[in-house]
C-alpha cells in the first residue's frame, strides 16, 4: 500500500496527537469512567493505523520493525501476569490477583468511602496498573495485526502487478 | 412489545448470522456471518442488563444513588466478548489473505484442502 | 521448607494456569537469548506446570474438593460472585491427561520442529494452548469457560496453520477457527439464557437454583450447549474439521490438540451431569398407552441421543479411516471413532440412570468410559508423535508411497505396535481394559451397541494392521535408503507416553481403583460439587 | 507399609461388574499355551530343506519381480473391502466434502435434532 495525498497526510498528522491523547485518557482512566485497557488501547492502535492508511505500509514497517511490537506485547502481557502473581507473593494470606494496593494509601491506595464521592485518580490500586499493562499489550497486538495485514495484501498486489 | 424488540433483533442477527454462513460461498461473508452471530449474542447479553428506566452503572460523582443502575456485570462479559471477536476476526483474515495466496480464489467450495500429493 | 510446600499446596491451582501463561508471554524474550535456551525454557515451564497439575491431582484424589477464589479473601470467600476454579475428582481426572500430553509435545518439538522457522511464536502459542486447556478442565465458572475455549480455539487454529507453505493446513486452520468460533458463541448465548434466568455464572450456583421442573429457556440452554460442546469435541457428523486439523497440524500440536477436544468432552459431560444433574431423572413427559402408562426422564432421552451420536461417531470413524490414503488423517478418523466409545458408554450410563447407579451396569459404563477418555489420549497421542517421526523422516505421510521404514527406525516401529495395540483394544494394553468394560456393560444394557462396538473395534484393529504393513513392512524402498533414525528428543517423548500406555495395561485396577473410580463417582455425584461452593467455605 | 500396599495392589486384577481381568494371569496363560505348542511343534516331522527349490518364492510359474515392486500399496491392501461397501462409502465421501458451510450446517441440523427430541417432546 502506498501513501496517499498531501492532504490526507496533513490532517492525519494533525489529528494524531489528539486521537493518541484520547486513547490514553481512555487507559489511564479505566478504574473511574467507562473504559479502560482495551478501549483505550483500541483508540490508540486506531490513531496508528491512520497514519499507516494515509502514508503506506511500507514506509511504516520502514519506520516501526513488527518484532519490537511483539517484544512490547509481550512486556505489556508479563507485567499483567506478574501483577497477578505479586497478589500471591506480597502480602500474607493472598491470592492469585488480590488487589494488594487497595486501600493501603500507597500508589492508586487512597481509600475511597462508601458512596458517591467525586472521582479520584488515586484510587482502586493494581486495577489502573493492569489497565496500563492491558492497554500497552491492546495497542501494540492491534497495531502489530494491522500492519503486519496491510504489507501483506500490499505484497499480494505487488505480485499480481509483476 | 416495545421490550421484546431487542430480543427480536438478536434472534434475527443470529439467523441472518447463520444463513450467511451457511448459503454464502464467499469466505468474507462467511467471516461477516461469524460477527452478525457475535453481534447478535453480545445484544442480548447487554439486553438482559437492561431494566426499565435505568442509567449507565456509573458511581462516581453521581448525584443521586438511588435511581436505577442498569446491571455492570453483563456489560463486562460483552467487553470480554468484543475482545475475543476482535482477536478472532483477525485470525480469520489473515487465514483468507494465505488461502487467496494458495488457492486464488475465496469461494467455499473450492477451498476444501484435499491430501497433498 | 515445610512453610513453602504448604504455600505451594495452597496455591496449585493458580499455578498450574498461570505458569504456562507466564512462560508463554516469556518465551518471545528468551527466544532473543538464543534457541536452546528457548527450548530448555518451554521444557522446565511444561515440566512444571506438569508437576504442579499432578501434585493438585493427587492432593484432590485424598483430600477431596479444592475451590480457590481470584482475587478474593482467602478465608472469608465470596464465592458466588468471583471467578473461581473448582476442581473434583473428575476434573483432577482431566488433569492427569493434560499433564502428560503437552510435556511430550514440547520434549517431542525440539527434534521435530528444529529446522523450521517462527518457533518463538509456536512456542509461545502452544504455551497458551496448554494454559486456556488447563483452564477449560479446571474453571467453575461458565464465563470463564468460555473464555478459555476460545483462547485455546485461537492459539490452536494460529498453530494449525503453522506451516503456511502448504494451503490445506491454512484452509484446514480456517474450518477450526470458524467451527470453535460458532461453537463458542453458541456456548455463551446458552450461558446468557443461565445469566438471565438464575443471576449467576458460577456453574455450582447455576446447577443449585435450576428447578427440578425443566423450564423451556433450560431446555434451550441444554440443546445449544450439548450440540456446541459436541461440535467442539468432534462427535459425528459435526467430526469433519477434526480430520483436516489433525491431519495438517504438525505432529507435536495435534497431540495437545486431542487434550483440548478432550476438554470440550468433559464440559459436556458437566453440563449434563452437574448443571442438570438434579433434573436428570425427572420425568420429561408421559403417554398412556393401552391402559399403561409410558414416561420418559431427561436422562433417558439425553442418553439414547448421545448413544445414538456415538454409534454414528464409530461407524463413521473407522469406515472413513479405512479408505484415507494420508496416515494422519486415518489416524485422525479413528480418533473419532475413539471419541464415539467414550461417548457410547457414558451415553449408555446416562441413558439407564436413574435410582442408584452403582447397583447397575451403568456404573461399569462410565467408569469405562472415562478410563477410556486416558487411553484414548495416550493411544492416540502416541500414533501421533509415531506418524509425525515417520514424516520428520519420510518428509511425506501418504501411505501409498511409504514402506519398509521397519529397516530404518526400529524404535519408532516398536513404538507404532504399542500404540496400535493399545487402540485397538488388544491386550495386555491399555485400550483392552477400558473397552472390555465397555463391552461388558452395554451388553447388559442393551447387546446390539456391544456387538457394534466389538465389530468396529476390530475394524480398528485392520486399519492399523494395514498402515502397520504398508509403512513400516516390506523391502528396503530405494528413496528411503538414507533413512536415519529421528532424534532422541522425539524418541523420548514417543517414549514416556508408550512407558505409561504400558504400565497401565499391566496394572489396570491400580489406575481403575485410584483414579478413575473417584472420577466416575464425582461425576455421578452432583450435590457434593454444588455444596463445595453454595455449602458456605 | 505404603510400599507393600502398593505391590500388593499391582496384582489385583480389574473387575469389569460380571468379570475379570488381569494381564499378569493372562500373560501366565500365554506362557503356557506357548509352551505347549512349542512342545507339539517339536514332535513334528522336518520337512524342510535349505538351498533347494523349496526356498525359492512360488509365484504360478511366473518368474519373481524384485522386491521393491512387489510392495503393496497402502491405497491397495482391503481393495474388496472397499469396493463392496461403495454405497457406503459414496455417501459418506458426499459428507465429507471439505465445505466449511456444510460443516455448519450438519451443526444447525443436529442443534434441530436435540431441540425436537428434548425441547418439543
Amino acid at each position: 500500500m502506498s501513501g496517499m495525498s498531501k492532504i490526507v497526510k496533513t490532517i492525519s498528522n494533525i489529528a494524531f496527537p489528539f486521537v493518541m491523547i484520547y486513547g490514553l485518557y481512555i487507559i489511564a482512566h479505566g478504574h473511574l469512567t467507562p473504559g479502560g485497557g482495551f478501549q483505550g488501547g483500541a483508540v490508540v492502535a486506531s490513531a496508528c493505523a491512520m497514519i499507516l492508511v494515509a502514508y503506506g505500509s511500507v514506509w511504516t514497517m520502514g519506520k516501526i520493525k513488527e518484532k519490537r511490537l511483539s517484544i512490547l506485547e509481550s512486556v505489556g502481557a508479563i507485567s499483567f501476569i506478574v501483577l497477578a502473581f505479586l497478589g500471591i507473593f506480597i502480602i500474607t494470606e493472598g491470592v492469585f490477583f488480590k488487589n494488594f494496593l487497595a486501600n493501603t494509601n500507597l500508589m492508586f491506595g487512597t481509600t475511597v468511602a462508601f458512596q458517591s464521592t467525586a472521582a479520584n485518580i488515586n484510587t482502586a490500586g493494581v486495577i489502573p496498573l493492569m489497565n496500563f499493562a492491558v492497554g500497552l499489550k491492546v495497542i501494540a497486538g492491534l497495531f502489530a495485526i494491522v500492519l503486519v495485514m496491510a504489507y501483506a495484501t500490499s505484497k499480494i498486489k505487488e505480485g499480481k502487478t509483476k | 412489545m416495545i421490550y421484546n424488540i431487542p430480543f427480536i433483533a438478536v434472534a434475527a442477527l443470529i439467523l441472518i448470522g447463520l444463513y450467511t454462513v451457511i448459503f454464502k460461498r464467499n469466505l468474507i461473508k462467511i467471516v461477516i456471518g461469524i460477527t452478525l452471530i457475535e453481534s447478535g449474542v453480545n445484544l442480548f447479553l447487554i439486553t438482559l442488563g437492561f431494566r426499565k428506566d435505568s442509567v449507565a452503572p456509573i458511581f462516581t460523582s453521581n448525584p443521586d444513588v438511588s435511581q436505577t443502575m442498569s446491571l455492570p456485570v453483563p456489560q463486562a462479559l460483552t467487553l470480554t466478548s468484543i475482545v475475543i471477536g476482535v482477536a478472532v476476526l483477525a485470525l480469520m483474515l489473515s487465514f483468507i489473505v494465505y488461502i487467496y495466496r494458495h488457492y486464488k480464489t475465496l469461494d467455499v467450495r473450492k477451498v476444501v484442502g484435499g491430501d497433498d500429493e | 521448607m515445610n512453610d513453602i510446600i504448604s504455600f505451594i499446596s495452597a496455591h496449585l491451582p493458580a499455578f498450574v494456569v498461570a505458569v504456562p501463561l507466564l512462560g508463554a508471554f516469556l518465551t518471545p524474550l528468551v527466544s532473543r537469548i538464543g534457541d536452546k535456551s528457548r527450548n530448555i525454557f518451554a521444557i522446565i515451564i511444561t515440566g512444571l506446570t506438569s508437576i504442579f497439575a499432578l501434585l493438585l491431582a493427587n492432593d484432590v484424589f485424598t483430600n477431596g474438593i479444592r475451590t480457590y477464589v481470584f482475587g478474593g479473601d482467602y478465608a472469608t470467600g465470596q464465592t458466588m460472585v468471583r471467578i473461581l476454579f473448582e476442581i473434583d475428582a473428575m476434573n483432577a481426572f482431566m488433569l492427569i491427561i493434560a499433564a502428560i500430553l503437552p510435556f511430550a509435545a514440547i520434549v517431542y518439538s525440539w527434534g521435530f520442529m528444529k529446522e523450521q522457522t517462527g518457533l518463538d511464536k509456536y512456542y509461545t502459542l502452544i504455551l497458551l494452548m496448554t494454559a486456556g486447556m488447563l483452564g477449560m478442565m479446571m474453571t467453575g465458572d461458565m464465563f470463564n469457560f468460555f473464555v478459555f475455549l476460545e483462547i485455546t480455539s485461537i492459539a490452536s487454529a494460529a498453530l494449525i496453520a503453522f506451516w503456511t507453505n502448504k494451503g490445506n493446513a491454512v484452509a484446514a486452520a480456517f474450518k477450526y477457527i470458524v467451527i470453535s468460533s460458532i461453537g463458542a458463541l453458541f456456548v455463551l448465548f446458552a450461558i446468557a439464557l443461565y445469566y438471565g434466568q438464575y443471576n449467576a455464572l458460577n456453574m455450582a450456583v447455576i446447577a443449585d437454583s435450576i428447578p427440578v421442573e425443566m423450564g423451556f429457556v433450560d431446555k434451550i440452554a441444554l440443546v445449544l450447549l450439548l450440540a456446541a460442546l459436541a461440535m467442539k469435541a468432534a462427535i459425528a457428523p459435526m467430526h469433519m474439521w477434526l480430520a483436516d486439523a489433525y491431519g495438517r497440524a504438525p505432529s507435536s500440536v495435534t497431540v495437545v490438540l486431542i487434550g483440548t477436544t478432550l476438554a470440550s468432552l468433559y464440559a459436556g459431560f458437566r453440563v449434563i451431569f452437574t448443571i442438570h444433574g438434579n433434573q436428570l431423572e425427572q420425568a420429561l413427559n408421559s403417554w398412556t398407552i393401552f391402559g399403561y402408562e409410558f414416561s420418559i426422564s431427561l436422562a433417558n432421552m439425553v442418553g439414547i441421543l448421545l448413544v445414538a451420536l456415538a454409534v454414528l461417531s464409530i461407524f463413521i470413524g473407522v469406515f472413513m479411516a479405512l479408505k484415507q490414503v494420508d496416515l494422519k488423517k486415518m489416524i485422525a478418523y479413528t480418533a473419532v471413532a475413539e471419541i464415539g466409545y467414550m461417548l457410547l458408554a457414558v451415553g449408555a450410563a446416562i441413558a439407564v440412570m436413574g435410582g442408584d447407579l452403582e447397583a447397575t451396569a451403568g456404573y461399569t459404563a462410565l467408569k469405562g468410559g472415562i478410563f477410556h477418555i486416558l487411553n484414548d489420549a495416550l493411544d492416540i497421542g502416541l500414533l501421533f508423535l509415531v506418524a509425525g517421526a515417520v514424516y520428520y523422516t519420510a518428509k511425506q505421510t501418504s501411505i501409498n508411497k511409504l514402506g519398509g521404514l521397519a529397516r530404518n527406525m526400529k524404535y519408532t516401529t516398536v513404538f507404532f505396535l504399542i500404540g496400535l495395540f493399545a487402540v485397538s483394544g488388544l491386550p495386555p494394553m491399555n485400550g483392552f481394559a477400558s473397552k472390555l468394560m465397555i463391552y461388558e456393560s452395554t451388553f447388559q444394557i442393551n447387546p446390539i451397541l456391544s456387538i457394534v462396538a466389538i465389530l468396529c473395534s476390530i475394524l480398528l484393529l485392520a486399519v492399523f494392521v494395514k498402515v502397520f504393513y504398508s509403512v513400516f513392512l516390506g523391502p528396503k524402498l530405494p528413496k528411503f535408503a538414507t533413512a536415519k533414525e529421528v532424534p532422541i528428543s522425539m524418541l523420548i517423548a514417543m517414549g514416556i507416553i508408550a512407558c505409561i500406555i504400558i504400565f497401565i495395561g499391566l496394572f489396570p485396577d491400580i489406575v481403575l481403583q485410584n483414579v478413575v473410580t473417584p472420577a466416575a463417582n464425582a461425576l455421578n455425584d452432583a450435590s457434593s460439587y454444588i455444596a463445595a461452593i453454595t455449602g458456605g467455605i | 507399609m505404603a510400599l507393600a500396599e502398593f505391590f500388593n495392589s499391582l496384582i489385583n486384577s480389574l473387575d469389569t461388574g460380571s468379570g475379570f481381568w488381569n494381564p499378569l494371569v493372562w500373560g501366565f496363560a500365554l506362557l503356557i499355551v506357548f509352551l505347549v505348542i512349542y512342545i507339539l511343534r517339536g514332535a513334528g516331522k522336518t520337512s524342510y530343506k535349505k538351498g533347494t527349490e523349496q526356498t525359492k518364492p512360488f509365484l504360478s510359474g511366473n518368474p519373481e519381480t524384485s522386491k521393491e515392486s512387489m510392495h503393496v500399496k497402502g491405497e491397495n491392501v482391503y481393495w474388496g473391502f472397499v469396493k463392496s461397501m461403495k454405497f457406503i462409502y459414496d455417501r459418506f465421501e458426499k459428507m465429507h466434502n471439505g465445505n466449511v458451510s456444510d460443516y455448519i450446517l450438519w451443526f444447525v441440523i443436529i442443534m434441530g435434532i436435540f431441540f425436537l427430541v428434548l425441547g418439543v417432546i
